[in-house]
């Protein structure tokens, strides 16, 4: 596409919110934006918002999809609290979307959508352009009917016709912001044949015509490319990241890969992704429900392979009984909760961290079991290859908490040199004249791994108490006390391979922000604004969070206040206190969303006496 | 189905170092004995057998056999054998369970194993009781039993083990009796042999919680009068000189037809038992029989092929290898849209 | 089944104020209509109807009906409904479950519920896929379907529903088509009439991730060609002029018979279907019919009477009240062993 | 029997252990001594200690069963840290036993059964009786053949007659601590008849007989009657008061019961018990499963019954995504985890309190629910009816931590006056005008129970988010940040109904010790000696772990120290470091068998700065 004749504005950051009904095609429309922004060299960041899993009526308030990213020429960590520009296709998106963007913002409307009978569905009262007009710098575009215009000489039905509407949308903003159409034109080309990939390349281009000719917009914007590190990138989800790193440890570790799974929201896409990947000798089952698919981890690590299972959590508690045989039997296993909105089903797609007492303390009697979270969506991939190290080195079930907000969100991400990536040798027990199935290695603690297949190592397993060494059935007293401290000791010693928490900002202080999992961008990119003002705060994100790592009293010692900032009511908050006796206090946000930076600013302004910006 | 093991192997090199616990007369001695004996002709390597089970009086048996044995948590066993047989198809894994522990807490997994036919053989040890909890029925039980948790009697309709397998699409099924050693060895052969699911029903004894339920094909001098003995290609018929009577299923239906001692059966309408049947409804039909208006049939209902879970797991790893090279980490992470920054 | 409703209702009394949520075309909008026709027939008072469902797309089924409605977790609906149900045998409870829901996750509750006989109503929405989580495979899915967590095909031997609910004892089977508004109605108040549990597997379309699975059966211009339409006491026969064929049952194995179109089918020995035998094997060979080599038998494969769970519970609770009196809670703490220690 | 002709000596205290194999009948032969003791009339305390669930091989050591029984004309609260007389029924109990008797005890052994067999597969390198006689005041009688020989002229089998024995050893102690043999009498002619019923009454009295006339026993003991609280007392089992209690709640709240359970030790009793009362309307489910049972219990309770289930820690597990549904739906259910050793299967007969934090936490997503811990077996009756109070009252599930401890042993409990139970009536919603199904409460914060079969109430109950007041499926943040934080005030205002906890002692001081649950006697017991002993330390016991009662926080605060004594790794001291900041200290026994007094009174020495007693 030709490059514009008007003129273009240089800005620095611009966050765009795609919203529709689920129909119209709005996470799509976004991630390709998202990629060609990427591709742009931008940094970014990307909040998909779904509805409910079923389709909600057409035009309906529940129906409303949105897709928002956020992207700069200088480092950014969030999707940002308050869009710039929205895109709104129906009236049921302008209302759900309007008081989240900020004064003045620009609304970029599909006025053939705003039918009466549209704007009662979205239970206006009266046509809200007239308003949004004076409040906003409304755009207004019959998007539908451009796009029809566009197409009509092809032979596709209306329905076909109009599902291209978000494309002519997407060549609109590609012109906009002057983005590179070519990932998009080429994932056309790859989707699509025939009619309907001609539609689509079609509409494209003539949203993008659109946009050179229409007075609608006088000028079109240019982010500048970010000055990130040097490296090759990609535009990575938390789910996709997981996954991958998944397949990493597989390669890492050199061990095969056994993925047990039931499908649920959001963490089906972790399995869909690994079953893609056969080729890399990874089998994965979908089990007929949560303790199968447990069940059946624990079996291929049993048998030597590298079990896993994904999960979210209704189905991660579903897995606890399991998980205390795992912990019983000293088995290698790494779960992982997506955590979505509860309790109980909840709002499966809306995000949430409240599962970490139940990973930590929710299985019956003293079982401990180590328990990870990563902080950005890339994260998520170095997450798992160290989940794994773990769990081998040390025998012992791993918990790792990722998010719906980590699970479906981008950001670019700097592809690892797989030579630079850990690698670490897994050796299972070979030799019948010094084996005992519960001898340990005197510094991790960890018995061997023998599995079947190696003669003169026969042993069984029990989830009954067994006997330190000699793993038989034992009721004795003294033996089953050693056996639970032994347990915990094991995985407390996993503290001395972890790294010491670094400060973000100063190493003492008025006030440290901790926090923990997929808030990481919100809460760094607070606290750096409130330093940035002169605010004496710091921040920490603890990535281990049991056994802590060795340091952390210290460090939250060396701070006058502490604020422990989560989407639950207060469960790292409890840990600390109880660990630690620190008299935090507790940031608590439980609306099935991230947080914004300003939350988090106005509770360091309220904690540090009073608001200095 | 796994190598076959060097150098032969007696019954003792299965024995545990473990001290047996059950009850004095319990069933499932006479069963241990019987695998024990078994697996040198069965003859896998015993590094290569692995024997799985839940909680239970039966589930304790891998305790007691000297192979790899995962004595796991309550009716979940078939899900760990599927990670353990998914992962290594070549080790020989067995399924031990009970009534309760299979087809009570455990159903799901069980029906899930059968329709999925993985390589696996399954020991379903069925005393009609909960024998570990002490003592209350179990999905086996009879209507009007009488347990701790059923004063009244217990008012649930039983399951029968066979026909809830071939409801799951099981490939092979059979039957055996506790303490009848020769014919539980056989049927442990044949299952050990069947390349997929083969789920052995074993009624059995326990004097304690529920003693004499099966008594009637346990004894030998009742036995006769009480079981089918099913063997392929030989028509259905059973009964001693003067009490000769076959089975004979019309529309789907089966019923009893009177023999005289030299009387041809099949000119009668006896049907001829057939294992292979692609379709399950006859070893149905046969499964329905039931005490005390017909026999116990005892041996395999149905043995039919189809392609195993494992395998084609494996073969579609296999394929997927063939397809796209083995796995490359870096190539994957390279994968689709990237772009460089330069230094 | 509950007392009779005073006042005559209407559809339309059993629409919920909510908005009805599936994807166009969903196979789901024709049952909900159907079952809102059908409930005024049925005559239950509308308070004493209570509809329980497990997640899925089907599962959002009770939110749209104006009745007493549950809408669970995952797999476990017939379990809530056992303790509606046995607590309050005069409710009129209705369960609605996927093939997912209530086959993977929940086939155990359904084996047990099944097997019981309590007096509920099943509906079992089978669309052969995961609607809810956006199209996996499910236990009902073919093998080599792709979906999205099998991207080389299913390697799953699928489970018929309902084999699986004759292998676990079920008392009424019945399979219908969602958008055969009158036969699915009739088999609704049919199952609403059976004293026990009554299971109507409902073959529905998904038409987002699983178009077309039932296409064959639910156009009326090859329905006559591929389904086999069950009617008590007429026989086996289905096929218009020029292509009648017959169903004959050999030693428990189905056949097709070629039929001329005035010859009378029994003298062919084409088998007549009966609902009513005592033996579910009958109805098992009928359930082992599939397509393509067989049509889809619709309509009830079996319905006979047993008691059922709540009613033999409630038995259990009147005769014990009659024969101890009403517990008398001071009498029960001062029974067997007390001493009284004086002031 | 007639009186004995021997000198009778008069104690205060005495507690014995019988010992032997699975076989030999030592539960039932401790009950029995047990019962007699009681209706004697002193104050006592049990516990029967089982082998694992299944049958060992006759002899071994993981074949012992005991039973302890201390009773006392004082007031008891434990079956004391060591026994003063143990009847070994054969090598392998005298083995397993013997250390823990007092020294100098006596030890009554069946020396028949020292064979060189039974020596050897007791682990005994030689003979242990002559070492015995030294160490102890070792009664060598042999009472197999002693048994034979009365019963020689029966027509019983050599087996039956052998199961005799416990009887015969059963006379002698009536003989030596002059019990009265008429409840056990009664008793055998109830459960037995013929040959059967006539041999254990004849060794019955022939073991009496035989203490009177050998010359092993100089003297015969009395323990005089307790001076305890006037009234009608029977003997107890917390199992058996739990399911009392359950009935009692039904009546008293005038509502069926239905119960949902599946088997587990050590929890199976209690349904065995309640299957027993369909007279008072209760209907007993034995489900498929934990899972079933839990939601056929939450099924009843929407239909408008009492509903409840009951289990122990890897079935309690089991129940928690039901659980987030009866929080979800807010319905009255109650849920009774037995607890026993873990983690896995652990030791499912033995004991331990380390279901606490599973309860409080266990569940995906923030989801409170409230929980109670009765204190001792008697206690468990008080307990179900204040559970099922809460639970309607609050429209919450309620859980209650027992154990096995509690479940097995038995004390003389003062049986309860029905009239001054509470009582407390239960309000269906019936107004179709004003009904909204999550209207509530102002006070209590309840939503309405409206049952099916009301007319005009018609309305749907689901896990997913609900609409406050209307109970509508909501995915909007602010309804769900709102209702997060109903559910979660709701819990908590119901502190306000709670009584304030009595500090066992002083108000204040140097060191408070504090328990929850079946610790309860061996605590108070423990506080007691040293308080007597002129140590300033004060006890409470909890019985209320969420909500916690309001005044809490200021009793800790009122001491110096605070000691948290439970059977886990210090649970409930997480909890309270957690809630109140208190620096206290933890005493954690994990070996599946509860507190001796000792163990506690050598912490508190320690605590107090060195040894008073
Ligand atoms: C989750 C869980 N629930 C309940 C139990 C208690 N339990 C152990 S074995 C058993 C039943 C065993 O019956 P069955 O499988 O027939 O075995 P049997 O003892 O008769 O051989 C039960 C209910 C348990 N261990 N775990
Ligand atoms: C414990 C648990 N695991 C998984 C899920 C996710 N989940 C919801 S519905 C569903 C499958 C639904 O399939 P089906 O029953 O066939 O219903 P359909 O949507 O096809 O009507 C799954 C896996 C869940 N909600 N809870
Ligand atoms: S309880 Fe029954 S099944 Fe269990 S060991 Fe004893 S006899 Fe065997
Ligand atoms: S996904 Fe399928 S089953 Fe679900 S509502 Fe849409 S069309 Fe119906
Ligand atoms: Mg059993
Ligand atoms: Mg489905």
């Amino acid at each position: 596409m030709s490059q514009t004749k008007k003129p273009v504005e240089e800005i620095d950051r611009v966050a765009i919110r795609f919203a529709g009904d689920s129909g119209d095609g709005m996470q799509l429309t976004g991630t390709k934006f998202t990629e060609s922004t990427a591709l742009a060299g931008n940094d970014l960041a990307t909040f998909p918002d779904f509805p409910a899993e079923i389709r909600a009526p057409a035009g309906s308030l529940a129906g409303v999809s949105g897709f928002q990213v956020h992207f700069a020429s200088e480092d950014i960590r969030t999707p940002a609290d308050h869009p710039d520009v929205l895109v709104a296709m129906n009236p049921a998106a302008l209302r759900t979307n309007l008081p989240d963007l900020r004064p003045g913002g620009m609304v970029i409307v599909n006025t053939d959508a705003f039918t009466t009978k549209n704007i009662a569905q979205a239970g206006y009262e009266e046509d809200p352009l007239p308003a949004a007009r004076d409040s906003h710098r409304l755009v207004e575009i019959p998007l539908t009917s451009l796009n029809r215009e566009a197409l009509k000489d092809l032979k596709l039905g209306a329905r076909e016709t109009d599902r291209c509407k978000n494309f002519f949308a997407l060549g609109i903003m590609f012109w906009l912001y002057n983005r590179p159409a070519e990932s998009t034109e080429r994932w056309l080309g790859g989707k699509f044949k025939g009619d309907v990939l001609e539609a689509n390349l079609r509409v494209l281009k003539a949203g993008h015509a659109y946009g050179e000719t229409t007075e609608l917009f006088p000028v079109s914007f240019v982010v500048p490319r970010a000055k990130i590190q040097p490296g090759t990138y990609r535009n990575i989800t938390g789910n996709t990241a997981l996954a991958w790193g998944i397949v990493a440890a597989g390669q890492q570790l050199e061990q095969p890969i056994f993925l047990g799974a039931y499908p649920i929201t959001p963490a089906s896409d972790i399995l869909h992704e690994l079953a893609r990947y056969r080729h890399f000798g990874i089998k994965t089952f979908q089990a007929e429900d949560e303790i199968a698919a447990a069940c059946s981890a624990i079996g291929a690590s049993f048998a030597g392979h590298l079990g896993i299972c994904t999960t979210s959590g209704p189905g991660f508690i579903l897995k606890q009984e399991a998980l205390g045989l795992a912990v019983m039997t000293e088995l290698p296993v790494v779960v992982v909760d997506v955590q979505r909105a509860g309790p109980s089903t909840g709002m499966p797609t809306k995000t949430e961290q409240a599962d970490l007492l139940a990973a930590v303390y929710g299985r019956n009697s003293d079982s401990p079991i180590p328990v990870l979270a990563p902080s950005t969506p890339g994260d998520c991939f170095h997450t798992m290859i160290e989940a794994f190290q773990i769990a081998v080195r040390y025998m012992t079930p791993v918990v790792v908490l990722s998010d719906g907000y980590l699970a479906n969100s981008s950001e670019p991400w700097l592809i690892p040199d797989v030579g630079a990536l850990p690698r670490q040798t897994v050796d299972y027990a070979t030799d019948p004249e010094t084996f005992q199935p519960y001898s340990r290695d005197p510094e991790t603690l960890a018995r061997p791994w023998a599995v079947p297949g190696t003669p003169g190592l026969e042993h069984r397993l029990t989830g009954i108490e067994s006997e330190d060494v000699t793993g038989n059935v034992s009721y004795i007293a003294e033996n089953h006390e050693k056996m639970v401290a032994l347990r915990s000791e094991k995985i407390a010693r996993i503290a001395n391979d972890l790294p010491p928490i670094e400060t973000n900002g100063s190493a003492s202080g008025e006030l440290l922000v901790v926090g923990w999992g997929g808030t990481c961008g919100a809460l760094t990119a607070a606290v750096n604004e409130a330093r940035e003002s002169g605010q004496d705060v710091s921040s920490i994100h603890i990535r281990h969070l049991n056994p802590f790592p060795s340091n952390l009293g210290d460090v939250l010692g060396s701070f006058k206040q502490v604020l422990v900032a989560e989407l639950n009511q207060g469960q790292l908050w409890r840990m600390l206190r109880a660990e630690y006796l620190v008299p935090a206090e507790s940031l608590a946000k439980v609306e099935g969303q991230p947080f914004k930076i300003s939350e988090v600013r106005a509770r360091i302004d309220q904690m540090l006496g009073g608001g200095a910006h | 189905m796994a190598a076959q093991a060097a150098t032969p192997l007696k019954a003792k090199d299965f024995v545990s170092d473990q001290d047996v616990r059950w009850c004095p007369g319990c069933g499932d001695y006479s069963i241990l004995k019987n695998v024990q004996r078994v697996m040198p002709d069965i003859g896998v390597p015993k590094e290569d057998v692995v024997f799985v089970s839940g909680i239970g009086c039966s589930s304790r048996f891998p305790l007691y056999m000297d192979t790899y044995g995962f004595h796991t948590i309550h009716g979940r066993a078939p899900a760990f054998a599927t990670g353990i047989k998914a992962a290594r198809p070549e080790l020989s894994v067995w399924v031990v369970t009970g009534d309760g522990d299979g087809l009570s807490i455990g159903g799901n997994h069980l029906m899930h194993v059968l329709r999925r036919n993985l390589d696996v053989q399954i020991l379903l040890f069925n005393n009609r009781v909960y024998g570990l909890t002490k003592g209350q029925y179990s999905p086996t039980s009879r209507v009007g039993m009488n347990t701790k948790s059923t004063p009244q009697g217990s008012i649930d309709h039983p399951i029968d083990p066979v026909s809830f397998a071939l409801g799951a699409g099981a490939t092979f099924v059979a039957r055996a009796i506790d303490v009848d050693g020769p014919h539980l060895q056989e049927m442990l052969k044949r299952a050990s042999a069947h390349p997929g699911t083969a789920l052995i029903e074993i009624l059995q004894n326990c004097p304690v919680y529920n003693d004499d339920e099966w008594v009637e094909v346990q004894e030998r001098k009742s036995r006769a009068k009480t079981a089918l003995v099913l063997e392929d290609g030989e028509p259905l018929v059973w009964g001693g000189p003067g009490e000769r009577r076959g089975i004979a299923i019309t529309d789907g239906v089966p019923s009893i037809i009177a023999l005289g001692d030299d009387e041809d059966p099949t000119s009668k309408g006896v049907a001829v038992h057939d294992e292979s049947h692609q379709s399950p409804s006859y070893a149905f039909a046969l499964a329905s029989l039931a005490r005390p208006d017909f026999p116990v049939p005892i041996g395999v209902f149905r043995a039919v092929e189809k392609p195993s879970y494992e395998r084609m797991l494996q073969d579609q790893v296999d394929a997927a290898s063939v397809k796209a090279g083995p796995g490359d980490l870096h190539a994957l992470l390279n994968s689709g849209d990237t772009w460089t920054v330069e230094a």
